[in-house]
């Protein structure tokens, strides 16, 4: 069994709870060990360090990949925003002596920063075998179209991420489809979601988020897969909030990758965390994942 | 090796000349022969002091028939001569020696002084009731030997050697000093070494792939690639002109080595040479195939740009 | 030697070198002043002795420079040329001469900025080799 | 005596070089008569002050620091033999390029510029008078490519009674001019001016045409190149075929329609199209029944002329050539793979500005009428996007397609003609209109035909409800847009011809980074290809209109009439030599030589040696480096020389 | 007779290295056996058993010497050279040269040295002698390639030396030969003793009689000289070796634009390059011709117009071949006297 630190960082243990849940779930399925990250701290995406200034930014970041150097070779960081905090803070110490110096006065040590972070369609991709993971949701998502929403900052920028194509991401997809999934062309794989800007201007994000759903169920579309919690929060959490705004009636599940093949996986809705998420409280389309159980 | 004399004599009714070797009563070893006739051909000798390499007598010798005999190494030059168009294969008869590995008389005569009979027997090398053990004496290229069989030959001569070749040598007295220097202390290692260098071109001439011999561009006058002073910085370019014509086409005999009369360790830079050629082009001087630097496929050649 | 002057010989083929280098002069970048250049018709023409005749001339870097692979003017020159000049460069430790003080390389004629930078890094890596020896 | 002339260039080399000490420095080296510094050495007082101090002072070699010899060289030797030297007496020295343009300090570049010269006063106490042979050139040249830069080349130079041979790939001459409906800024009928110069073509005395025809082997060198020329088997007899078209009417199997750029299906035995010259068929294998396994002759049944032939085999002609005229034209850039933000090719009615270019041609698939692929409706809104695959650093295309502003122009134009109440868009970055006519034609199609121009990029193009969002950025409003259009066509930019880096190496001709052929300068050589003899017209040097194809076609050919109108050449005495009292007989030189020029010689006394046969021999010097006692030599370039410099270099 | 005790020599060396370099037989580092004449330097082990591969003939004839250096200077229209002579330097003392090549120096000193002033006297050769103080060990023992014995006085030869050490039990008996020698012989590190000189080697002999005229008979016959040379390798080593070899080769060579120095380095008639004419003629094409012109100079020419064969007997062209050639077989194949 192969084990790797893991990073769930504040979205995972607060608002995403079910994104952990999920994920330690279809880990386990797949003898995938996890060993959460000691004493980890803010992964430097909140808006603290950027409010702050200076070198706060690489240093929470550089904190935790110090903590993860003593233990094993890799760490998975689900949330891709803590991803993309690693792995930017990762380029930059190893590009730029004087801010490693700066950081290795701060953590008061030489500062381990070599450790492998992955994100978790990496670390999937990596640990399923899609024969294996064919063989064993025997097609329970089959008829099933997931539109993959990748966002922004999994795969971007690409020089710092080094993972997939900016502009036309694939990686999730041999998973889904080994999940019985057919995955419709969906070309807002990486349009913006509105990010962060949904505490201070709203109206950009229900905006944003509205034509990613629009564009979805023009693609037939039955339900989204993504693997970023702010991405989730502002399609699934706010789409109310868009039918409020727009006068529209959308009712498009939105899911963690986890969830999905939690889901053909066997593993019920309950179990995944899926009955929290808003957008099948209000959805009659749940009927679809009624299905995969009786598969 | 009682066998060899009538081979050679047999040889002789295709051949104008046998090469192989003779005792020299003056030296206690053997040295190399010409054997025209069936009467001279009753003076061969083949021991563990025949280190000449006799191939180096083939391209002057392009106008005859040929016979000679053959260690596994030199059958390597022969084939390497072959290979580049310098001798014809129908102009050599190779009689393929197996070779028990030769022993560097020079040590031998340190050990017994020149001239005194060297009687190898059992893994010692005896004289008037001195001993030493054979590897003690053993040429450098016959330690670890990879060719103790002729890759060439027309009839053999010899048991082949039932025994494994033995490892390729772990680097001992200079190598290891060689290998352990720095890039400066080569650059006055050489530098000390060619200093007693007297261009006397034994090297060359006792080199059978240095082909040019009479009109060597080291001893023209121009373009002057090393001035003629026989001072050390132009003695080593004039080593370096040699190595570099070497490149690719060495077989690694040592002929140069044992033939220069001032112990230059000359093997040192055609060994890293011969090492760098194998590793970039997998290709070692001796075969079949030319020198990888007189033939390429270029779809082959898919090195990266930048390194 | 700090401020010692860097003398380095470039051995530049006719076609893509020589005018790349002609190219970054058109384009007025500055290189450091220690090069200097041996116009040759091709990069095949570079004989490894060339090379080595510099270094024991006291040159403290050589350069030989050609067509990028497939590009050569006469087929197959630049390609010879790598063959004898990566093995050369492999010598060089054996013979007492720093590798750093010697590189090949494919220089376009229009790859002016190339040359430039290449004269420049490799002007540093050989006084990186001066200050450490 | 050495003369040694010191250029100021202006002020390009004095502002940095301090030219007077570099003369004073090189009056005392050793030889040196005559040092002077001139303002311009390569105007005609700067080589009438060559010529006096050479008779004043009975010079006998030249040394003269300048440009770089790739600039002027050819320009001095001609000065020297005007002075009754020999011209490879004479080196060069480049003080500007490589000196006085890449250093500031005064001081080191002087400095500098003093070495140089000292290297070449050296050098050339090792030059020996050279003389260039004279060998016939072939009357005849080789345009390769059939488009209208092939087409014009080819006309003009048999105009000057030199015969010509046209080869094409394709089935039909025409190329890409021929797929175009009208063209800017006139708005004439492209086949209309095209068609009668590929029937002159056919009927041409002394132009030799072949279609379904590539090159395959280039050997020797200007003034007579032998060429392979692979004539591919079309399984149909040229000359007994009438065009009759009944067998692409009767053959089953059907095949795309590369004329009509995909847009819709052709068959596997077919004419190129209607205007095709020559007027012949030809059977694509690939796509024929019975040629995969299937029993069908049905054409060779039906053929009133009995031209199809099955068993026909490609055909390789050798000929000799004087010079070689490349015209391959352009080939479209590939946009599916870098924008997949544009859906990856996947909305049938986003379709490239060469496919509308077919739609909108009266003999295209839709017979003139604008119909959109996915279900044949007559679009209203149309989105054209500009640059895609030009301008485009993040696809790895920085340059610009040079026509892309005019056409989109152009179909917007004639959008609006076909379709009254339509309604085009057009994203640009630039708009790009620098030819006679260009802007008056760009502000015609705003105005006039009101096209609607939105400067900005186009980030992403998606599906709603039956038609195309196309979102972008107006980047003078400062705003992001939504286009809703019924068809979206993408100026996709101009690359290389497929094949023509191939040819180029063929050629023994460069490419530019951008895959196009190179010319060997930019303002003073823009025809020439860096091997001699080898010239460029049209598109395949670099992306251009039909005008200035049309001139540098023009160009190419009174270049090519130029080179064989004098019917023999001078060869180049800068080729090797060998000194056979110093040849080892070992041929290693034959075994580097990439041109065969290196032959057995045996000398009286029975020695053998080798030989270089001169007119073979490309000068490369391969052989050179390659000789181990130093018998072969480069003219021009020998180790003598090569050493001189550098031990002088390094003093 | 004088005596000097074991245990004095090195006090002699640094007597004698007070104002010469004193070379003395070395085994070369790394070196399995070479034996070079090295700059002695206190504690440096001296080997007197094995034999040098040069002789001490370099240090009155040095493998290579400028002989002047020269400056091209602008005069006007015309360059003019001016040329500036190198002068010597250092006074050297060889120590344990054997008897063979003491001899073969005044077999030199006859050709660069000529006291009548009617033949080549050379200042440069001039200079080195006179500065060299030659101190032979004789030899007690040899080995089967040397043949001084065929000659005149064998290991005795006293000719060259200034002073000759006899090993004796304790020490050196020492015979002045010179003034020089006598000198040296009178310092306090020396003794008078009344030992008897130990007898010398014996080496192998071989018939020289007639050796000339069978040379000559047997010049033309240019096959015999092909199957005699055609083991050689045709390099150069034996004539560097050779005590009494002496042929050399003139170069200019260029040091700077204006400046360069005239050199005289050793040549050796083994090489094909010895004889290539400039019109790119040899006369001696073959290793064959050079191998006949080779013995024929030491023991016909040189003896006919000198009156002594060119060789001492040393045997290092025999020791020293790469190809295991032996001089002796020659002579002894040209028939018997």
């Amino acid at each position: 069994m192969s084990v790797y630190s893991y990073f769930p960082g504040c979205s995972l243990s607060s608002s995403a709870t079910e994104y952990d849940k999920s994920f330690r779930l279809v880990a386990g399925a797949f003898d995938i060990g996890l060993d959460e990250l000691e004493d980890w701290n803010c992964c430097g995406a909140s808006p603290a360090p950027h409010h702050w200034g200076g070198d706060l930014g690489i240093l929470l970041p550089a904190r935790n990949l110090h903590i993860a150097g003593a233990g094993h070779d890799s760490m998975v960081a689900p949330c891709a925003g803590c991803f993309n905090r690693l792995k930017y803070a990762q380029h930059e110490l190893s590009h730029n002596d004087e801010l490693r110096r700066r950081t290795e006065r701060a953590l008061r040590e030489p500062v381990r920063y070599q450790t492998e972070v992955l994100n978790l369609v990496q670390l999937l991709n990596r640990e399923i075998d899609p024969g294996d993971l064919a063989g064993r949701t025997r097609g329970r998502l089959s008829g099933i179209a997931l539109g993959t929403y990748y966002g922004c900052v999994l795969v971007r920028p690409p020089e710092i991420v080094l993972y997939d194509d900016p502009n036309d991401p694939v990686k999730m997809e041999p998973l889904l489809k080994a999940a019985g999934a057919t995955i419709p062309h969906f070309p807002f794989k990486t349009e913006c979601c509105g990010s962060y800007m949904g505490l201070a201007r709203k109206e950009i994000v229900l905006k944003a988020s509205r034509r990613i759903i629009e564009v979805a169920l023009e693609c037939g579309v039955d339900a989204l897969v993504t693997v970023c919690p702010l991405c989730h929060q502002n399609l699934d959490l706010r789409q109310q909030q868009i039918n409020d705004a727009f006068g529209t009636d959308y009712h498009l599940p939105v899911l963690y990758l986890t969830q999905a093949l939690g889901l053909a996986l066997g593993f019920s809705p309950e179990e995944l965390g899926i009955d929290a998420h808003l957008s099948l409280g209000i959805s009659h389309r749940t009927s679809s994942f009624d299905n995969t159980k009786k598969a | 090796m009682e066998e060899l004399i009538p081979i050679i004599k047999k040889a002789l009714e295709q051949v104008d000349v046998v090469l192989g070797w003779a005792q020299s009563p003056a030296a206690g070893v053997a040295v190399p022969a010409f054997f025209h006739t069936p009467a001279e051909a009753d003076a061969a000798v083949f021991d563990s002091t025949c280190a000449h390499n006799l191939a180096v007598y083939l391209p002057r010798l392009a106008d005859k028939k040929v016979g000679i005999v053959a260690k596994g190494c030199d059958a390597r030059s022969i084939a390497q001569l072959i290979a580049e168009g310098a001798v014809k294969r129908s102009g050599v008869f190779v009689i393929g020696a197996s070779c028990p590995g030769m022993i560097d008389v020079k040590k031998a005569w340190r050990c017994f002084g020149f001239g005194k009979q060297v009687c190898d027997a059992a893994g010692k090398v005896a004289m008037e009731g001195k001993t030493v053990a054979r590897e003690e004496i053993l040429l450098w290229k016959c330690r670890g030997c990879r060719d103790p069989e002729p890759v060439i030959c027309d009839v053999t001569v010899g048991e082949a050697s039932s025994e494994a070749p033995a490892p390729p040598a772990e680097p001992a007295g200079i190598r290891k000093r060689f290998a352990a220097m720095t890039v400066a202390e080569r650059r006055q290692f050489w530098q000390d070494q060619f200093s007693r260098c007297i261009r006397c071109y034994a090297c060359r001439e006792a080199c059978p792939l240095c082909v040019c011999r009479d009109v060597c561009t080291i001893q023209a006058h121009e373009p002057g690639w090393a001035g003629a002073a026989v001072d050390s910085p132009q003695s080593w370019m004039a080593q370096l002109i040699r190595v570099n014509h070497l490149a690719g086409r060495c077989t690694g005999c040592e002929e140069c080595e044992r033939a220069c009369p001032v112990g230059i360790p000359l093997m040192l830079l055609l060994e890293e040479q011969n090492d760098v050629v194998e590793e970039l082009f997998g290709y070692r001087a001796g075969g079949e195939a030319k020198p990888p630097f007189l033939t390429f496929d270029i779809k082959n050649d898919t090195w990266d740009e930048e390194r | 030697m700090p401020g010692k002057d860097v003398k380095i010989v470039g051995f530049l083929c006719n076609w893509c070198a020589y005018a790349g280098a002609d190219m970054a002069g058109m384009a007025r970048m500055e290189q450091p002043a220690g090069m200097r250049i041996i116009r040759v018709p091709c990069s095949g023409r570079v004989d490894p002795l060339l090379v080595l005749k510099a270094f024991q001339e006291g040159a403290d870097g050589v350069l030989v420079s050609g067509c990028h692979p497939g590009d050569c003017h006469y087929g197959s020159g630049n390609y010879l040329a790598r063959r004898r000049l990566e093995l050369l460069g492999r010598m060089l430790p054996a013979l007492g001469i720093e590798p750093e003080r010697f590189h090949y390389t494919w220089v376009s004629a229009s790859e002016g900025a190339r040359w430039a930078e290449i004269v420049n890094t490799f002007t540093e890596a050989i006084k990186d080799v001066d200050e450490g020896s | 005596m050495l003369g040694v002339f010191i250029c100021q260039c202006g002020t390009n080399i004095s502002a940095t070089v301090d030219t007077g000490a570099v003369a004073a420095a090189a009056a005392g080296m050793r030889g040196v008569a005559h040092a002077e510094s001139i303002q311009y050495t390569c105007s005609d007082p700067g080589q009438a002050a060559i010529g006096a101090a050479v008779r004043e002072k009975r010079l006998d070699r030249i040394v003269i620091a300048a440009c770089s010899p790739r600039m002027h060289e050819a320009t001095f030797r001609r000065a020297l033999e005007r002075a009754g030297l020999n011209p490879y007496m004479m080196e060069m020295v480049n003080i500007r390029e490589q000196c006085s343009w890449i250093h500031a300090d005064t001081g080191e570049a002087t400095m500098k510029a003093v070495d140089l010269v000292r290297k070449a006063v050296a050098r050339i106490r090792a030059h020996v008078p050279l003389q260039g042979g004279k060998t016939a050139a072939v009357r005849r040249a080789l345009v390769i490519g059939g488009g209208i830069a092939g087409i014009r080349a080819a006309l003009d130079i048999s105009a000057a009674g030199i015969p010509v041979t046209l080869v094409e790939k394709s089935p039909s001459i025409g190329g890409n001019m021929a797929r175009l409906d009208k063209t800017f800024p006139t708005l004439d009928c492209s086949s209309c001016i095209l068609t009668p110069l590929m029937v002159e073509i056919k009927q041409h005395d002394h132009i030799e045409l072949m279609t379904n025809a590539e090159v395959d082997d280039v050997r020797g060198l200007v003034g007579d190149f032998q060429i392979d020329i692979r004539r591919r088997s079309t399984c149909v007899d040229e000359e007994k075929c009438t065009g009759c078209m009944i067998c692409q009417e009767k053959c089953p199997a059907p095949a795309p329609d590369d004329f009509n750029a995909g847009l819709c299906q052709s068959k596997a035995i077919s004419v190129a199209f209607p205007q095709a010259v020559p007027l012949v068929a030809s059977l694509r294998k690939q796509y024929c029944r019975r040629f995969n396994g299937g029993k069908c002759r049905l054409c060779q049944k039906l053929c009133p002329a009995g031209a199809v032939d099955y068993g026909q085999e490609d055909e390789v002609v050798s000929r000799s050539f004087g010079a070689v005229v490349a015209a391959t034209g352009y080939g479209h850039y590939d946009w599916t793979g870098s924008y997949p933000t544009f859906g990856k090719g996947l909305y049938p009615d986003v379709i490239t500005s060469a496919q509308y270019e077919r739609l909108l041609s009266a003999s295209g698939p839709t017979g003139g009428l604008i119909r959109r692929p996915s279900d044949g409706a007559e679009p209203r809104q149309v989105a054209f996007v500009s640059c895609v695959g030009s301008r485009d650093e993040s696809a790895g295309r920085p340059q610009c397609c040079s026509v892309g502003c005019m056409y989109t122009a152009k179909q917007a134009i004639l959008t609006k003609e076909h379709i009254p109440d339509s309604q085009s868009y057009i994203f640009y970055i630039d708009m790009r209109a620098g030819g006679k006519n260009y802007e008056e034609f760009v502000r015609r199609a705003q105005t006039r035909y009101g096209a609607i121009f939105i400067r900005g990029r186009v980030g992403r193009i998606f599906p709603r409800r039956g038609k195309l969002v196309v979102m972008g950025t107006d980047t003078l409003a400062g705003d992001q847009v939504e286009i809703e259009a019924d068809l979206v066509v993408l100026a996709a930019g101009l690359t290389a011809a497929p094949g023509a880096g191939e040819l180029a190496r063929k050629l023994n001709i460069a490419c530019d980074e951008t895959g196009f052929m190179a010319e060997e300068h930019p303002k003073l050589r823009p025809v020439e290809a860096a091997a001699a003899g080898v010239f460029l017209a049209g598109a395949c040097q670099g992306p251009k209109d039909i005008p200035a194809t049309v001139a540098q076609a023009g160009a190419a050919a009174a270049k090519v009439i130029g080179l064989l109108s004098r019917g023999e050449l001078e060869t180049s005495p800068m080729v090797s030599a060998v000194n056979p009292s110093r040849c080892a007989g070992c041929f290693k030189c034959r075994d580097v030589c990439p041109f065969g020029a290196i032959d057995k010689d045996r000398l009286a006394d029975g020695l053998v040696t080798a030989r270089v046969i001169e007119s073979l021999c490309r000068g490369c010097g391969i052989c050179n480096a390659a000789c181990p006692p130093g018998a072969i030599s480069l003219n021009g370039y020998t180790d003598k020389q090569l050493l001189a410099e550098l031990v002088e270099v390094l003093r | 007779m004088r005596f000097i005790p074991e245990e004095n020599i090195t006090a002699l060396l640094l007597r004698l290295s007070e104002n010469a370099t004193v070379w003395a037989p070395q085994v070369v580092r790394d070196t399995v056996n070479t034996v070079l004449f090295a700059p002695w330097r206190e504690g440096a082990e001296i080997e007197t058993g094995l034999y040098s591969a040069l002789p001490v003939k370099g240090l009155v004839l040095p493998a290579t010497e400028r002989l002047f250096s020269f400056r091209y200077h602008r005069a006007g229209e015309r360059e003019k050279i001016e040329i500036e002579v190198d002068e010597l330097r250092e006074r050297a003392a060889v120590f344990a040269a054997r008897a063979c090549d003491a001899k073969a120096l005044v077999t030199l000193d006859a050709l660069f040295l000529d006291g009548s002033g009617r033949s080549y006297n050379d200042q440069h050769y001039r200079a080195r002698r006179g500065a060299l103080t030659v101190i032979t060990l004789a030899c007690t023992s040899c080995d089967s390639a040397c043949f001084c014995s065929s000659f005149e006085d064998g290991a005795a030869a006293t000719a060259g030396s200034d002073l000759i050490f006899y090993p004796v039990s304790g020490g050196f008996l020492a015979e002045a030969v010179s003034a020089t020698g006598r000198e040296l012989a009178a310092l306090d590190l020396f003794q008078e003793s009344n030992l008897e000189k130990p007898p010398l080697a014996e080496t192998a002999k071989v018939e020289l009689a007639r050796l000339g005229q069978r040379l000559l008979d047997k010049f033309d016959d240019i096959d015999f000289w092909r199957r005699t040379a055609e083991g050689c390798l045709s390099c150069g080593y034996c004539s560097y070796a050779c005590p009494a070899c002496h042929c050399f080769n003139i170069f200019d060579e260029m040091e700077s634009d204006r400046a360069g120095g005239r050199y005289r380095c050793w040549d050796a008639c083994m090489f094909y390059a010895y004889t290539l004419e400039s019109s790119g003629h040899n006369p001696r094409p073959e290793a064959a011709h050079r191998y006949r012109n080779r013995l024929a100079h030491k023991f016909s020419y040189f003896p006919l117009n000198r009156g002594e064969f060119l060789c001492t007997g040393c045997g290092r062209c025999i020791r020293g071949c790469p190809a295991g050639r032996d001089v002796r077989d020659v002579i002894k194949a040209l028939g018997a006297g």
